[in-house]
């Protein structure tokens, strides 16, 4: 299926991440957007409320996170697409409807602008230490779908294969973007509405008598149906059975939280989409993802320079995570670097599909900034001198904490 | 510094694992208690309220998780030793406060009785999958402690400990229990108090005017006050500096978080407790935690018994993950069996320290929950018929 | 069906309102049974978020009507009761208040298994509907579930409402993890025979408390323009002629007002 | 430089505050000023009667703590000399709430804006004010969410202008003394910061009663409101109050609905006595007590 084109704001903009992703929300059918106000993600919100009135679209600031996400899972459910944008604070007070959403099988899509945490942290600045928490951030076992954009108008198109994704696997999608990508202005192309492919919802279609809400398809993912079809729907998130009824047959059960899980797992190959470059004769590998993949392209740069045979390896889709991918790349790799803007969360990841072939490095950065490519550089040369196997990850010593622990440093406002 | 004795129910007593934990919780000095109702946490909160009035112990019951934490937070900083009790939905909510806590450096226990998840899940049956949760479940960096009890009695002596690590690093602590352990009933012995050790809070000493409630000792931890001593400090959940004044920069951001992941990073021997058994001539390690130990150890004796050489490790406190140890026995064994009530969370961290040197077998929520005995000897014979090591993790494979 | 769920049936069918068109997003676990019988779709959702589920679905297809039950209403979802009202969705909210007075008009109240109702110890409760009405609920009426003509006749009424209206049921059992068939009739009995009818008291007047019986009855019924109301209006006015208004459905065109009852 | 000083001595009967010295420096932060506050906004005007009424009201201020949240006047706390906590969007109160149980000695002071206090903080407010826990709520309502950049608030009037309601607000706000009043709040004013002299009385009475209390401070946000909705700077703000404020103490809190800049009624509208939380809990104690013979 094709967008509307009655929803495509084509043409070439000069736009920010944020709004960028407000436009996609609108091409990709987002028909219903709940948020609150969060700094640095409400200029997407505002953007979708500005233009989506003028097309039929419906926006509504709710009172909080735990409304405008449980407002997003109603909506759903009567037949629209929707989504709902937050950052950090926010994203915490959703985790409990973000679980409730996966075990109902709800097609969202949620666009996280991460910022320094914890806490209130850095509110105004950048950070991607929210990482693991769209990964276990809700209590129980579920996988969901994580895009990491590095641009504007990644913004624009990952918003638009989010939610064709989720319609596909009927499950919540995330995008984990953050402030310098939200608040970055850059060149976005949006294309002619018949360029745009828009996967519809799977409804069902036969009589509603034999409807089964949650009877899965060959590909584990069940057909929709809405609200106010005659479908007598039972929805709940109690364990339940094909029918939606709460059931407390266990080994029933299990297996359907089983295929909450597995329609991810098992369709990962469809879902994961990464970009390599030159890692084919690589010493060393650089892993990264958003705007940390920006910055190591400099870093790759200067340790190139140095004479050092450097690939990057960028995760789109950084959940579900490419087991297979970097467990390839570890057996002709002597060492993989991994700059996050966290103290090490997806670089566990990689030390665990890596198996103890190669060494890891990780480079951290606390937040509020990006990397010093300088420190990146460094990090690969340091990796690439480094012969003796070492177990566990190695934390890069950065400039930046070098700076403030190692004498006679004054914080300044 | 030695316990209490009014909220020391010393003696032998027949207590369920809630009970235990309500126990464990006043006789470690816990004197408030924010709580919202959720099963199968009710317990917990049902004795504490019974015993408060003669410890005189207080509490509240708020209207969410959300206030029920915050609350606790709040309570924390009056000098009180505060915890909270919940479930998985409970906890969820909970995430942002979890964060605040870090943040503010303020100690306290949250107690987590886990059940099915995700959403509303099956309340009333047990489950492992808030672990990750516990971990990695608000925004931001941080590290946690969090122990997971598999018995009645482990579970009042870990509620001591978690109250004591908390208090020691300034942080929110967490115990995972489960549904199971919620009910199950053994014998608990609580000692005398003067026997029961009690890590007091680190007090600030100094003249009100001198106090800067970030300045940290050589450990990373910053001393504390109490409200309503005159030191009319400040403190925020912003990025801050030793005063506790807000800068919104990256030096600071760095001078602020990386202490807060550093002072368990750094301390990881002193926080970390495992059990072991029969692991050194162990081919084969079962690494558990909470209640599937129970299995665990049953099936590690059965298969002794049957000529297996088969050891144990069973992980106290979960996080941080024990990963030293854990690639030290991945050169020395065949393979790791993971038994978990969850569809695969902790087994990815073995996966991870068991560099490539050991496989790693993994076992799903059993049919018979917690009792899953006869799919871990599966395991173990499986693993007998392993000659090299894949590099992913081996899952059992079960009739369901 | 139970006592209350047959209540619901009766105030539905009351009202003439399509099944199909009618649903119910509860944080109260209903019997599957249950609403096959009553022929509407139901969602069970995460605690206390009853509210923001069912602006949801209103927003999602204007053409619903959604009647929230919930039991942790005040709780888990006071924040989304008061906004709610505020901006005054159309949703008929039924809350069943399962409160636990230990005395009521000098005489002891029997007490439940649950000890933890907010109001079991010694908290006072909310006066709902006075908190209701304040936010600007459109129809405010409370009933024990043992005045069953009362509170069909309630439903049916307030179902239609263009706005937020409001029933408060006063049903000692249902929580969260026990079915809403299970209530327990001897419980209500107590408030039953403990209870006057005072249609049309001033709902700062009707909070419950251990000296007075407790006071049931319409309390308030008054008219104000509904969320999508205003936004078509001010929207209208300030985008023009470009503007279409959101959500005016087939059925609503069939009618000429804003309220649509009957077939 | 008359004038000034007879209206410091009015407001702030404390002699320093002639004296060359700060009135309130022992009561804020001085090492934090210059403030984040934009010129015109009102909130300053707000903690001046607070501290105003802090001297005024005469109370071991050792044994006080103040509590904000998250906003432009979430930054309270960071400014006022107590000992204080900058919390969670929307949690003040319930974080307050366990500082007041834990410590019965401790007077709480709930410092914070309408979008932290009445709209994701709805609940906890409204539950406060049920329980009729012992603190005062002073919720400074700009009518708009000023921090994040002019967003609309539950507070903001219909067809006002905001960034997310850019065609005008299409909600109708609340009415904060009303749902106070019904929640069960003991003592319920508003003032503009036009007022400061009666809100700082009224701070002061409030802040002797016991019970939960609520102060709606009615402030100018020169940068985003009055900005977004053309109503000129904060001293045009201040004017408006001063033409279409009508002062009308013991009013029905019913009547007290704010429109798009039509007439605000001020005053005192409630104050009244009932238990509060820590009395029922103590009567409770001492029943149980009694009951197990342990009184």
């Amino acid at each position: 299926m094709k967008a509307n084109p009655k929803h495509v704001l084509t043409g070439v903009y000069y736009i920010d991440g944020d709004v960028a992703s407000g436009y996609g929300a609108m091409a990709a059918g987002c028909r219903f957007i709940a948020g609150y106000p969060i700094t640095p993600s409400t200029e997407a919100f505002e953007a979708f409320c500005r233009w989506g009135p003028q097309v039929g679209a419906m926006f509504i600031q709710m009172e909080d996170e735990l409304g405008s996400i449980s407002a997003v899972v109603g909506a759903v459910w009567s037949g629209i697409k929707s989504m709902t944008i937050t950052s950090g604070p926010g994203y915490s007070l959703m985790m409990e409807t973000i679980g409730y959403g996966a075990m109902l099988e709800t097609p969202f899509v949620l666009l996280n602008i991460q910022r320094g945490g914890p806490s209130t942290g850095v509110p105004t600045k950048t950070g991607q230490a929210d990482m693991m928490q769209s990964r276990w951030g809700s209590h129980g076992d579920y996988e969901l779908i994580a895009f990491a954009p590095e641009s504007p108008q990644e913004m624009f198109d990952y918003t638009i294969r989010a939610f064709n994704l989720a319609e596909k696997y009927r499950c919540p999608v995330m995008i984990m973007s953050d402030e310098c990508v939200g608040h970055m202005t850059e060149k976005v192309v949006i294309p002619e509405a018949d360029k745009i492919d828009i996967e519809p919802r799977r409804f069902y279609t036969g009589p509603p008598e034999q409807y089964l809400p949650f009877k899965p398809d060959p590909d584990l993912v069940p057909k929709m149906a809405k609200a106010g079809d005659g479908f007598k729907l039972y929805i709940t998130g109690l364990l339940h059975d094909e029918k939606g009824h709460p059931v407390s047959n266990e080994e029933y059960s299990m297996k359907y939280v089983k295929r909450l899980v597995d329609k991810i797992r098992l369709n990962k190959d469809k879902i994961i989409e990464l970009k390599e470059e030159n890692t084919e004769d690589a010493d060393i590998v650089v892993v990264s993802y958003g705007i940390s993949s920006r910055v190591a392209v400099k870093g790759v740069e200067i340790a190139r320079q140095r004479g050092i045979k450097v690939g990057a390896l960028r995760l789109v889709t950084v959940w579900p995570f490419p087991d297979e991918k970097i467990a390839e790349l570890a057996k002709k790799t002597k060492a993989f670097v991994v700059p996050e803007i966290n103290y090490g969360q997806v670089v566990f990841d990689v030390a665990r599909c890596v198996h103890g072939q190669s060494n890891i490095v990780l480079v951290p950065h606390g937040g509020a900034g990006v990397h010093n490519p300088a420190d990146i550089a460094d990090a690969i040369e340091y990796a690439a001198k480094t012969d003796k196997q070492i177990e566990g990850v190695v934390e890069f010593k950065t400039r930046l904490e070098k700076l403030v622990f190692e004498g006679g440093f004054k914080l300044k406002e | 510094m030695k316990a209490d004795p009014k909220g020391v129910l010393t003696g032998s007593h027949n207590l369920s694992g809630n009970q235990a934990c309500a126990e464990g919780a006043l006789a470690a000095g816990c004197r408030f208690l924010g709580l919202y109702p959720i099963m199968p946490a009710l317990e917990v909160s049902e004795r504490f309220l019974e015993r408060a009035p003669r410890v005189g112990a207080t509490f509240i019951q708020m209207e969410d998780e959300i206030s029920a934490l915050a609350a606790v937070l709040g309570a924390s900083w009056t000098g009180k030793r505060s915890m909270t009790v919940t479930s998985g939905p409970g906890l969820s909510l909970m995430m942002e406060h979890l964060g605040l806590g870090v943040m503010l450096e303020t100690p306290c226990v949250i107690i987590d009785i886990q059940s099915v998840g995700p959403g509303l899940g099956l309340p009333t049956r047990a489950a492992q999958g808030d672990i990750m949760q516990s971990r990695w479940g608000s925004h931001g960096d941080y590290e946690i402690v969090v122990f997971a009890p598999s018995s009645p009695q482990e579970m009042f002596d870990y509620v001591i400990k978690a109250f004591n690590l908390s208090e020691r690093y300034r942080i929110p602590v967490a115990v995972m229990s489960d549904a199971y352990l919620a009910r199950l009933q053994e014998n608990v012995v609580i000692p005398p108090a003067e026997e029961i050790d009690i890590e007091p809070r680190r007090y600030f000493k100094g003249e009100t005017d001198k106090y800067l409630p970030f300045k940290r000792d050589k450990d990373f931890v910053p001393p504390m006050v109490k409200i309503g001593d005159g030191y009319r400090f400040h403190v925020t959940g912003l990025t801050h500096d030793d005063r506790g004044y807000p800068i919104m920069n990256e030096e600071c951001q760095e001078y602020n978080v990386h202490p807060l992941v550093k002072k368990i990073r750094d301390y990881t021997d002193e926080i970390i407790e495992v059990q072991e058994t029969g692991i050194d001539d162990a081919e084969v390690v079962i690494i558990s935690y909470g209640t599937t130990a129970r299995a665990a150890l049953k099936a590690m004796e059965q298969a002794r018994s049957a000529g297996i050489k088969v050891g144990s490790l069973k992980l106290a406190t979960v996080w941080p993950f024990p990963e030293k140890r854990i690639f030290e026995l991945a050169k020395k064994v065949k393979a790791f069996i993971v038994p978990e009530m969850n569809f695969g969370q902790l087994v990815f961290e073995v996966e991870r320290c068991s560099i490539g040197k050991a496989n790693v077998l993994f076992i799903s929520h059993g049919e018979k929950g917690v009792e899953n005995i006869d799919d871990i000897l599966s395991a173990i014979r499986q693993t007998q018929q392993m000659n090299e090591v894949k590099k992913c993790i081996i899952e059992l494979k079960k009739g369901v | 069906m139970n006592l209350i769920t047959s209540i619901f049936n009766k105030g539905i069918e009351t009202s003439g309102i399509e099944r199909k068109r009618i649903s119910i997003p509860s944080d109260i676990p209903f019997s599957p049974e249950v609403i096959e019988k009553l022929g509407v779709d139901y969602f069970h959702t995460a605690r206390g978020r009853a509210i923001p589920f069912g602006t949801g679905l209103k927003l999602g297809n204007p053409d619903l009507r959604v009647m929230p039950v919930t039991g942790d209403l005040m709780t888990l979802g006071g924040n989304h009761f008061v906004h709610g009202v505020r901006r005054n969705m159309e949703l008929l909210v039924i809350c069943v208040n399962n409160f636990i007075y230990k005395k009521i008009d000098g005489k002891t109240a029997p007490s439940t298994a649950n000890k933890f109702s907010p109001y079991s110890t010694f908290e006072e409760p909310f006066n709902f509907p006075h908190l209701g009405n304040s936010c600007g609920a459109v129809y405010t009426a409370r009933w024990t579930a043992l005045h069953a003509e009362e509170l069909a006749a309630s439903i049916a009424e307030a179902i239609t409402k263009p706005g937020l209206a409001v029933i408060e049921i006063i049903a000692p059992g249902p929580n969260y993890y026990t079915d809403i068939d299970d209530i327990d009739e001897n419980l209500l009995k107590f408030y039953f025979d403990n209870s006057i009818i005072k249609n049309d008291t001033n709902p700062r007047e009707v909070g419950i408390t251990p000296e007075d019986k407790i006071i049931v009855g319409r309390f308030t019924d008054k008219k104000r323009p509904t969320f999508i109301d205003v936004y078509n209006v001010q929207l209208g006015k300030t985008i023009g002629e470009k503007f279409t208004p959101y959500g005016v459905t087939q059925t609503e065109k069939k009618k000429s007002g804003g309220s649509d009852g009957g077939n | 430089m008359e004038e000034p000083t007879k209206a410091i001595k009015e407001i702030h009967p404390d002699p320093s505050a002639t004296s060359g010295v700060h009135p309130m420096e022992n009561l804020l932060r001085m090492e934090r000023m210059p403030h984040i506050w934009c010129p015109t906004c009102g909130i300053g005007l707000a903690v001046t009667a607070f501290t105003a009424a802090l001297t005024k009201a005469n109370i071991d201020t050792n044994k006080m703590s103040i509590v904000s949240g998250i906003g432009c006047t979430g930054r309270v706390a960071g400014y006022v000399k107590l000992d204080s906590f900058h919390t969670t969007h929307g949690r003040p109160i319930a974080f307050g709430t366990g500082i007041r149980v834990a410590n019965p000695g401790i007077k709480v002071v709930v410092f914070s804006g309408d979008g932290d206090l009445i709209a994701i903080g709805g609940n906890h407010f409204i539950h406060a004010a049920r329980r009729n826990i012992d603190m005062l709520v002073i919720c400074v309502n700009n009518f708009i969410y000023a921090m994040t950049g002019g967003q609309v608030a539950p507070t903001t009037p219909l067809a006002a202008y905001a960034t997310t309601s850019p065609y005008g607000c299409v909600e109708p706000p609340f009415n904060i003394p009303y749902i106070a009043d019904s929640a069960g709040a003991v003592y319920v004013a508003r003032w503009t910061t036009l007022h400061v002299r009666r809100l700082t009385n009224s701070i002061t009475e409030a802040l002797q009663k016991t019970g939960f209390s609520v102060v709606e401070v009615i402030s100018p946000c020169g940068m985003y409101y009055s900005r977004i909705n053309r109503l000129g700077d904060g001293l045009d703000m201040m004017r408006f109050y001063h033409d279409n404020v009508e002062i009308r103490n013991g009013e029905d809190t019913k009547n007290l609905d704010i429109g798009f800049q039509t007439k605000i009624i001020c005053g005192k509208f409630v104050d009244r006595e009932r238990p509060s939380y820590m009395e029922r809990y103590n009567q409770w104690l001492s029943e149980v007590k009694g009951a197990r013979g342990e009184g």
